[in-house]
């Protein structure tokens, strides 16, 4: 078997496949179900400092023409401390988790973290892209302080990595590393969901109850890769985790070659008869494409990058 | 996988309506592209209001319609009752994974109240190559029984029930059920049932405890289609309808598990899911 | 026969459908072709001041699974002089003939736009949002001062109404909208195409050319229908035209009722396998609907607004 | 529409490689997912160079592969002359639409240069279903002449030519193509021929010329290949390819076109159109 261990800063996973956010990681229980599938490790839901119960329904919907999603859940979760005891059972399973996490303030990641510390983390990711966020969505991203002290913030009180993620609705999304990393992010998730809007025709009404929402899956492929590739021109020593579109292992790989380190998959759960062999298949293909070009996970990372 | 009916709502115009119960209407849609396996569920959108699971109840393709039967419990079944024919509805799905349908096995079908929307899916596909048809099916009152007079049609091995006696045995399915079984145990030979039920979570956890206590092989031919689970996506992605401790959502891996499966889980009958995805104990009803 | 005819601002075309900039506009016999099929108006290929050879091979090719395309064309063009020549059959035959254009001085405007005025040009589509279009590209939207000062400068010399077209690649496209409105511009077209990347991981290298290029076709078309609702819902007094993805009448009534009041056709040319029909089809599609919902076409526009 | 085949590009493995002149080179691939009709092209990509048109010109199905054969013109084309077995290049398509078979009709192949590549796909495809094949090639000079002993295997109706009189008939094709059709004529009846050719435009208009000064009625009946017109997309998309006056693509509403439809064009064999997508008068080359 070839080795499908990657490096991300210090954090070393088993395999470059990491559940997204938002994405079945509600329960201590699904999260296990991931990782059981061969899963390098898994990023929660987003959690805030109190419940939120989301936007009605619609909230999420599928585009099969483009083997797409829409979703405009706007960070439904139950709160850290709920969520706290939820993952518990984690001391003892120790499964490599990362708590993702949003906030507006100070003040609320500190008490975040400072909860969450107690599990062990593997590492934060800061959720700062959320395009139905609200208050707590890409409007953080797009306040500069704001977002450049809420890094600092995660960075001072948190006991592992913090990761920060970063949305395609932006200019140039490298300037937006540019604050985070110089505020001691140790890697960059890129991309979150883009702005989008599905309307019914029939009924002449935005199908999602929140009316604008997310894109998510193969359609934002290409924007998510060209993403990678510019975060890792620009910053070539910090770890980039790519996420948008991923499937199968041939989107894998083109994430690995732009630049990611390891990669995060979310919609593709919809799109999989098999959930429970998901993880395991791209595994194994990943380690077929390995041997056939004789090569090491590690070596294929940015290798799309010529002289 | 074969993505069809994965997509956005498909919108329908409601083209009959039929007053079941004064809680309980059947509103009937063109099927086409829409027709469902046993035990599958749709997501019925209310443009502007909410959008909710709804069993699969009356499938009939060479006709080419559907009926989904809905009891008014809150604001979106409240909503939909008001609707008119010719009003205008959102359908997704149909989703989830539905009844196994056991050949070689002869069935009974357990119900509580609205419950019997599935019930009557597997119903119907049963009753075209079965011969022995057992249902039994309850609720708080006469009133509150749908499809009466249509499975007697098919079966005369119907016992209805209600909790106030108002109609049928006055008392609980799960009465009915046990000393069903226990005849037949009395009788000797092997149980060769398969036992379909739906209903609330409770009632459904009664079931399966009573099955559980008579017969532990039994579980494995037990098929419970849950219905007391807030869902948003439909197709295992946003993890709204996970079932502790398994981890397998209702939406995908359900809406039917087996009594085996279920009695793995932590959850089942015990506790819920808040929309935020905190949980609380699930609460009597119907 | 139900009335597709549509205003914007003071121009009022046959059908709301439009050529896509970039796409078979660079000869009058094929954006006649274009015409001849139905289409209410057609924009010409991006012309600048002088001839423009674009990048090498790869340039373009479609990503089927979503019905999509990159490009990286580059702004090729024969520039402003030769182009004119190869326009002037339009003096005699009076085709609705929107010319886009681009130029990162003002000068260069000033000069392509008195040149092209002797054409009678429907409207002008300044193009400051190419994605790979170097300094001639989403440079210019990027810098306020600039962007301002051409489309001003557009607007001073322009005998006709200037359409500016923006990008989705941005914080918020409503802000550049602002800009444009403000320094003149009579129309907004949304969206161009969207920064993204595809690498070939057999070779291990982005196919396109230049590397990076730009996403169009059904993969884009949420994103570009929810930039239109959002124009639309800020600015409902200023007319838009919506791009992005659009293949059948159905998607051409999203982005009305999104607010767009006409759209542009670009990558389903690629798609169709009559390019002939294209226009005819999806205008009797329309005709159909519009009958049965017994609407007028500019009723439409705007409708998915609630209160 | 079906959309196989207009996606990125495919990477293949060359497989073989053979020698046809000094200057011209069949380079085999693995054919799966890549089989064309007589007269369609692909793109080739040589990753970090360029990519170009290049028509389908081996196809073999049965034993699983395509050979394309390139001559060296210009860095693209001396750039994959240098490529070895093993060395990967991307291809895309088949594109365009290709040549109809007349069925009926006798048929006569003119090429010139290396326009020998599309011809040799019709050519192929119509040995196995028609007796008479009357084939018609021309080059500069006899190293130029590419499967000659190919095409003599299967008619013995062909006529080499060489600018230089290096091989076979000393001239143009085109005499040889006057003479055939006025003897034709001589004896009566019906000019029941179809006529396929490729080469460069000058070569094709002259062609054109000749079949219109003999016979118009022939010209719906003569389809033409074009292969000197520059390209991007090859989807009908960017426009690169136009021939006015007409605004048909050569990518996608050819490269095969009638005679017919040729002669109303202004621009062929006059204008090809630069990647700028202003047009120069066609300079003659094979
Ligand atoms: C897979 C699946 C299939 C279903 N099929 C059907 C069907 O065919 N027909 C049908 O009528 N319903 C069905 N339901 C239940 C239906 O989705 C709910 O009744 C509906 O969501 C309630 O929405 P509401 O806005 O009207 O009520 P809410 O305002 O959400 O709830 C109102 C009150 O009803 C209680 N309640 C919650 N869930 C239920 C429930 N399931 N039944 C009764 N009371 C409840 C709550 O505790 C609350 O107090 C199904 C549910 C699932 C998960
Ligand atoms: C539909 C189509 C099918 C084609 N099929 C084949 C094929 O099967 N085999 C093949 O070898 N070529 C084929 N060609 C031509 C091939 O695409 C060109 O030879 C190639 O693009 C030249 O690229 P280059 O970079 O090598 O030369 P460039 O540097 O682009 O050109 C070098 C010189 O060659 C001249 N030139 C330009 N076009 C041609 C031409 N078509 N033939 C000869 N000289 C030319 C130019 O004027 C220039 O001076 C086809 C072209 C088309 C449009
Ligand atoms: C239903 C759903 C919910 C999501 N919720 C979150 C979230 O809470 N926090 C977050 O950072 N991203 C969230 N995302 C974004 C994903 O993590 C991911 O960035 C995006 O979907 C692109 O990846 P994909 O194409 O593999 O889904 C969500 C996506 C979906 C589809
Ligand atoms: C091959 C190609 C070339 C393009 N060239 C231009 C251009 O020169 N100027 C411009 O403003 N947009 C250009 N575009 C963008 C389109 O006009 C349009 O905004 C985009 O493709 C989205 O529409 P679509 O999905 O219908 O293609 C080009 C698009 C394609 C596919
Ligand atoms: S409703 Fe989303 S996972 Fe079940
Ligand atoms: S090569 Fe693009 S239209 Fe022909």
């Amino acid at each position: 078997m070839t080795d499908l261990q990657t490096q991300i800063g210090d954090i070393s996973i088993r395999s470059p496949l990491i559940l997204a956010a938002g994405v079945l990681g509600t329960s201590f229980s699904s999260i296990k179900r991931v990782y059981n599938n061969g899963f390098g490790a898994m990023v929660s839901k987003s959690i805030g400092i109190k419940p939120n119960a989301g936007y009605v329904n619609p909230t999420i919907f599928l585009l099969p023409e483009t083997r797409s999603a829409m979703n405009a859940v706007g960070l439904a979760n139950p709160g850290v401390e709920d969520f706290f005891e939820k993952m518990k059972p984690n001391l003892e399973e120790k499964l490599p988790i990362i708590y993702s996490i949003y906030g507006n303030e100070e003040e609320q990641i500190r008490a975040i973290i400072e909860k969450l510390n107690q599990l062990n983390p593997l590492a934060y990711e800061l959720n700062v892209s959320c395009p139905h966020g609200g208050k707590f969505g890409l409007s953080v991203l797009h306040d500069d302080e704001l977002f450049r002290s809420l890094v600092t913030t995660a960075k001072k009180y948190a006991t592992c990595p913090v990761w920060v993620k970063l949305s395609p609705n932006a200019v140039n999304i490298t300037d937006y590393a540019e604050i985070a990393i110089s505020s001691g992010a140790d890697a960059i998730v890129a991309i979150n969901t883009l702005k989008a809007m599905v309307i019914d025709i029939e009924t002449m009404t935005p199908v999602l109850a929140n009316k604008a929402g997310g894109l998510s899956g193969k359609a934002i492929k290409p924007i998510g890769v060209r993403a990678v590739y510019d975060l890792y021109s620009r910053f070539p020593k910090t770890p980039i985790i790519g996420v948008g579109g991923i499937e199968t292992a041939e989107d894998v790989i083109e994430y690995l070659l732009a630049g990611a380190s390891a990669v995060e998959i979310g919609t593709a759960f919809a799109y999989t008869d098999d959930q429970e062999k998901l993880g395991t298949q791209i595994n194994s293909e990943l380690e077929s494409y390995l041997k056939d070009k004789g090569l090491k996970l590690e070596e294929l990372i940015g290798k799309a990058h010529k002289e | 996988m074969n993505t069809k009916g994965l997509g956005r709502p498909i919108i329908r115009e409601i083209v009959k309506i039929v007053e079941e119960t004064e809680l309980t209407k059947t509103f009937y849609f063109n099927g086409e592209g829409l027709f469902a396996k046993p035990g599958q569920f749709y997501m019925l959108w209310l443009p502007e209001i909410d959008e909710k699971p709804i069993s699969a109840c009356i499938t009939n393709i060479e006709e080419g319609f559907i009926g989904l039967s809905i009891k008014k419990v809150g604001r979106f079944t409240e909503e939909i009752q008001q609707r008119k024919i010719g009003d205008k509805v959102g359908i997704r799905g149909p989703f989830g994974k539905g009844f196994n349908h056991e050949k070689g096995r002869k069935a009974i079908f357990i119900a509580g109240g609205i419950g019997i929307a599935p019930i009557r899916s597997i119903f119907d596909l049963l009753k075209k190559e079965q011969e022995e048809l057992v249902l039994i099916y309850g609720a708080q009152t006469d009133s509150d029984l749908v499809f009466k007079e249509y499975f007697t049609q098919f079966t005369n091995n119907v016992t209805y029930c209600t909790d106030d006696g108002s109609f049928g045995y006055h008392g609980f399915p799960t009465d009915i059920l046990r000393n069903f079984l226990e005849k037949e145990i009395k009788k000797g030979g092997e149980l060769n049932y398969s036992i379909y039920g739906c209903g609330s979570e409770l009632f459904l956890k009664a079931v399966l405890d009573l099955i559980a206590s008579i017969d532990q092989s039994l579980l494995t031919h037990t098929q419970l289609s849950l219905a007391d689970r807030y869902m948003r996506c439909g197709v295992g992605l946003c993890g709204s309808c996970i079932i502790d401790d398994t981890g397998l959502s209702v939406c995908k891996d359900g809406p039917v598990f087996t009594g085996e499966i279920l009695a793995k889980t932590t959850d089942f009958g015990i506790y819920g899911r808040n929309p935020d995805g905190s949980k609380s104990k699930i609460q009597p009803h119907y």
